[in-house]
């Protein structure tokens, strides 16, 4: 059970698209709320909760078009990964290591997503490591005038990295078909952004490398898809790239080894509660007869059953077993 | 006072800054969390913003900085928030860091030490795992302590400060809470560059660090069961390396096992066997051995993974008992 | 065909992008000059700007940018300038190119080829003489190849070419122009993961690469006036490593002398040296013995420090004495 | 001799700065023609020309307290070391690499500048490896309430690595008293700015670090004084760093191993000679009757002369000797 079959078989009017996109936070959200209490019940040891950046993933994931473009996502990006095509129960497999795990059979710790079939690009754990090979998938879409477009997400925190700078030059100087996408929740961990940067925002650089930058509220899935909208057809057709910076909060901990208590108060973090994409957005929904009480339970209960069976499914499934630790360090050489 | 590592470490750099006003500490997450392992905590409240610096993720500026600030007579501690994103710096620590003072005749020097916590078992998987100290022990000009007890922890940090090049200061995560050890009160320094005898033994000697130390020390006292009587020796200097202490064991007991959880091909053990190979080769009576982590990319997030990747005791035990009886 | 290494490199990778479109080249100066060492000369007008990316000053870029496209299925190959400079792109090369098989289980792969050229004795100092084998060969997931005739650059390009698999494929400068040697015009490949030998001899085994197997031919050539009959091993692959051609042959000789230019302490040597202790001791009739450059963090500018710091034949032929005599 | 002695002892008006500053960069200029003849006569193994950046070097020089600010240069600096105290004897034997040598005793290559004395901070060959240290000193000045400045010039190639941007990040958030100085002469070694970056000025990329970034005529050198002037008294007064971005041109090849023959046509090189900071600043000082040409001969003879001596001293001075090849590994540990 995925998040596609609950999605709208084709999305034609803005209706079924804010629908599809409150499908895609909501089951993103009770994956997340599921993961934190397993991590409390001793299932699993490494949680990252994507609450506060749901709405970002939704809106730019509608704006691409997953059958061809790529995602290089950051690593609070679930919702759009569920777009993209990770089942409830990928996700969970990936979150307790198991054999299942599309990223890599338990060998990564959860939150470094990677499906070749589904053109999700490998991450590591070193923050912004995956930025230039976002630019090097792009340029391959450009050498062989595929009309691809490639999305990279990031944290305010990686945009401090070299990387990123020399990720940004490049794909400038030849127009590559890329979207950076700045995920600025306003913290590194515990860094807030006062000493990540002298500035405001961090859309300011593009005009430093040449394309446009654009700030959006992340917290607003349809002001995310607008200009993702914009930047990924301004890719497409071969201006280059645009470097968007979604203002997003993030609700929970940076991992559930993190104490979010010593960094920042309890007041901050009701009173962006007040924005949070969850509530908002379905107040809006509900404004536009879009979601009523009965729909709703509807929804809440399916998303309850694809995540249900996800954490059976993933509680079960197998370990990686020792054999298999030996095994791609290398590949075959024919 | 019993402490563990962790506490060691917090209370030497406290006392250090307390008494110098040139120490000051950099990295992410240092200030107000105290550190992902809390190995700062408390020091911001005590020396402020512009002694404990929250730096932005830029492992690269961090050593970068740190170099600039040590030439001109500060004396800065880089923390480098897990040991494998130090990989970021790489350049800035080898063709920068351990060049400086060679190539300006010694004009320019760099009395950094960077501070960073390595190695496995704590379910970090392949980025929060890794031993990075063979990498390193291959530039000349920096030098690499690995303590693995609260009192070395103490000695080789007030060492690795006073330092006049730089240091790389490993700290092994799972040692961090999990070792405690009594740490006197008063000024010591353990040098740079000797090793210790942890325990005597007159069949084979166990060259370990860090968590090793440990695995291996347990490793001696099942096989002193079985009446193998294993000498139990702890680097603790990576860079330079105390061969007079090593070859002497060799000496003695005629057959050396070399433990490091890090990989096998080009880990350290690689320089110690060679090394042996080299300058003790007549008083071996059987080939050298080694006991490492296999040669993979990195440890896996699952658990099963994780453990077959691992070095412990009984590994070592099983690989002491063949060297004994060979 | 008579031609020179970089003659026989630029053809090959003529060839090789003439055959397979997914072969491009990016690097700095790579295009219209053609490289520093001319490398890529006429490449540019022949395959033009998109095959042959002359890129900005950014070592991280080229190889991140690399990885990326050879995950999508291009098959790049990144030119580092000089291989000093390839230390800004450690991170990518080993936490990134070097894990993304074995972290994705092999869902994401990267067929990338690293050309770099390296070595001294050209008066390059300290930062364009470098030896950086010894570093990358510590990351499993790699592989690295260092061809010393004009024959192995060309099968061990195409190789590294057709491998599934991030490969260095590192060029000693001074061989470039100085060695030259018959070259196939018909494809044939040097599988990764074979060493040669290339002089036969029994009364010691000297294991050597790049440029220092040509000083050790002459070594050899040298002590065969003196009745010491020494066997050459051109390892050419440097991880893998092909220890049974290794073995084998102390097994005959019974004496093992390394040979590299790079520093002692963790170079190659190290590994070679404690793998012959570990897998090869009961053959041995004397120690091992590494004829290596100082452990100083640099080669030089000046040219006594340079001759200085740099193995040659003499050097090497006075080891080997020494060893035939133990 | 040095340009010590043939600098006003004291500069007080814009007269004596405008022939001090031509003193500079005619030293500069002679000493670079000696040294590639030196190299075409078989002497040395690696020249770095410097013509067409003396403006530059002579124009910030002055505007900096050469006793108490630090140097991290760029390696085409030669008229602002000459300033700081560097002698002429001292860059010969830099570039033969003697015993004399201030840098490292012969162990660097030539333009690999540094002199503690001097506060001239050592370059390594690692191309904007030095922009991260010079940070670490202005960072230090600030520690310890210092009021020095750090001026960190480098090219408009290193400008591409990420070191810049994790130190100019780190210099703007801590409001470090440090002057960036991109000298851009449109060239990393064969690669044009159009394959450099995507856009035409370097200095652009300040705003996305929250401080001013502005473009000068680098071959002018009352021009870049001026900017230089305002910038270093910005950073003096604690308001934090500036970006300069002088725009300059090589009149040589790269280094004495290039041939630039290969990616630029002689017409371009003849064409830029006419805006040669040699050249104009010359005409303008006999315009204003600060040169003529009784002086001139005079000035060029007291350079001939400080260049001839120098050239005698360094091919005269001793080598690195082999045991001194193995000391500075390490320091004392006491
Ligand atoms: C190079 C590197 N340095 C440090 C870390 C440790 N670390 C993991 S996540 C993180 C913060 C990331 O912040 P940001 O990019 O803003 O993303 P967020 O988690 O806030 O969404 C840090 C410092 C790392 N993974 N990689
Ligand atoms: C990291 C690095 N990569 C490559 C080189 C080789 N290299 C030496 S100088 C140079 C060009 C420098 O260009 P720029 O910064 O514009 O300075 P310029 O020489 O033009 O004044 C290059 C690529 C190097 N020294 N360092
Ligand atoms: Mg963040
Ligand atoms: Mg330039």
């Amino acid at each position: 059970m995925n998040l596609q079959t609950f999605l709208s078989p084709s999305i034609t009017d803005i209706e079924t698209l804010e629908l599809d996109m409150y499908r895609a936070m909501l089951l993103a959200r009770r994956l997340d709320e599921r993961m934190w209490a397993l991590n409390r019940q001793g299932h699993g040891h490494f949680a990252v909760p994507c609450a506060g950046h749901e709405a970002t993933g939704a809106g730019f994931a509608f704006a691409l078009d997953t059958t061809r473009d790529y995602l290089v996502p950051h690593h609070r990006d679930v919702s759009a990964l569920l777009v993209w095509g990770l089942t409830p129960r990928d996700i969970l497999c990936h979150y307790l290591g198991k054999a299942p795990d599309p990223a890599g059979a338990g060998r990564q710790m959860y939150a470094h997503w990677g499906s070749r079939r589904l053109r999700i690009y490998s991450l590591s754990s070193v923050m912004s490591g995956h930025v230039s090979h976002a630019v090097g998938i792009a340029l391959a879409a450009k050498y062989r005038r595929e009309e691809n477009v490639t999305w990279c997400g990031f944290g305010d925190g990686s945009s401090s990295k070299g990387d990123v700078h020399e990720s940004m030059n490049f794909a400038a100087i030849h127009k590559l078909p890329i979207v950076f996408c700045c995920e600025n929740n306003q913290l590194a961990i515990s860094v807030p952004q006062s000493k990540q940067m002298a500035v405001e925002n961090v859309a300011d650089r593009a005009a430093g490398y040449g394309f446009p930058g654009v700030v959006v509220d992340g917290m607003n899935p349809l002001a995310v898809h607008e200009c993702a909208r914009v930047a990924v057809e301004r890719a497409r057709r071969g201006d280059g790239p645009t470097l968007i910076e979604a203002k997003v909060y993030r609700y929970m901990p940076h991992t559930s080894n993190d104490d979010d208590t010593r960094y920042r108060t309890r007041e901050e973090v009701e009173r962006a509660r007040e924005r949070d994409p969850l509530k908002t957005f379905r107040a809006q929904l509900y404004a536009e007869q879009l979601l009523d009480e009965k729909s709703e339970t509807a929804l809440e209960s399916q998303v309850r059953t694809a995540v249900d069976d996800a954490a059976d499914f993933a509680l079960n499934a197998p370990e990686l077993n020792a054999a298999d630790t030996f095994k791609q360090v290398y590949g075959v050489v024919r | 006072m019993h402490k563990s590592i962790i506490e060691t470490i917090r209370d030497t750099l406290r006392s250090e800054m307390a008494r110098d006003e040139r120490v000051f500490i950099l990295g992410e997450d240092v200030g107000v969390l105290g550190g992902v392992f809390r190995a700062t905590d408390g020091l911001y409240n005590v020396f402020g913003a512009e002694r404990v610096i929250d730096t932005p993720i830029s492992e690269l500026a961090i050593i970068g900085v740190a170099i600039g600030a040590a030439g001109v007579g500060l004396r800065p501690i880089a923390e480098i928030e897990f040991a494998d994103f130090i990989h970021s710096a790489f350049d800035q620590i080898v063709s920068e860091a351990a060049k400086l003072r060679y190539r300006t005749n010694g004009d320019w020097t760099c009395p950094l030490v960077i501070r960073t916590p390595y190695g496995g078992g704590i379910h970090g998987a392949i980025y929060h795992s890794q031993s990075i100290e063979a990498t390193f022990a291959h530039f000349p000009g920096i030098k690499i302590v690995a303590p693995s007890t609260p009192y070395d922890a103490k000695g080789l940090l007030r060492a690795a400060i006073a330092d006049p090049d730089p240091v790389l200061y490993l700290e092994h995560k799972k040692t961090y809470r999990a070792i405690k050890g009594e740490v006197p009160d008063e000024d010591y320094i353990v040098p740079i560059g000797k090793a210790q005898v942890k325990r005597a033994g007159s069949d084979l000697s166990i060259f370990a660090y860090g968590m090793m130390l440990h695995e291996s020390l347990a490793a001696a006292e099942t096989l002193a069961h079985e009446d193998i009587s294993a000498e139990v020796i702890d680097l603790r200097s990576l860079l330079p390396m105390d061969w007079e202490t090593i070859f002497e064991s060799v000496r003695k007991t005629n057959r050396a096992l070399i433990v490091h959880e890090d990989t096998c091909t080009m880990g350290l053990g690689a320089e110690i066997g060679a090394r042996i190979a080299e300058q003790a080769f007549l008083d071996l009576d059987a080939p050298i051995m080694r006991v490492t982590g296999p040669d993979l990319p990195g440890v896996p997030f699952n658990e099963i993974g994780e453990q077959t990747f691992m070095v412990n005791a009984q590994k070592i035990a099983d690989a002491a008992r063949r060297l004994a009886a060979f």
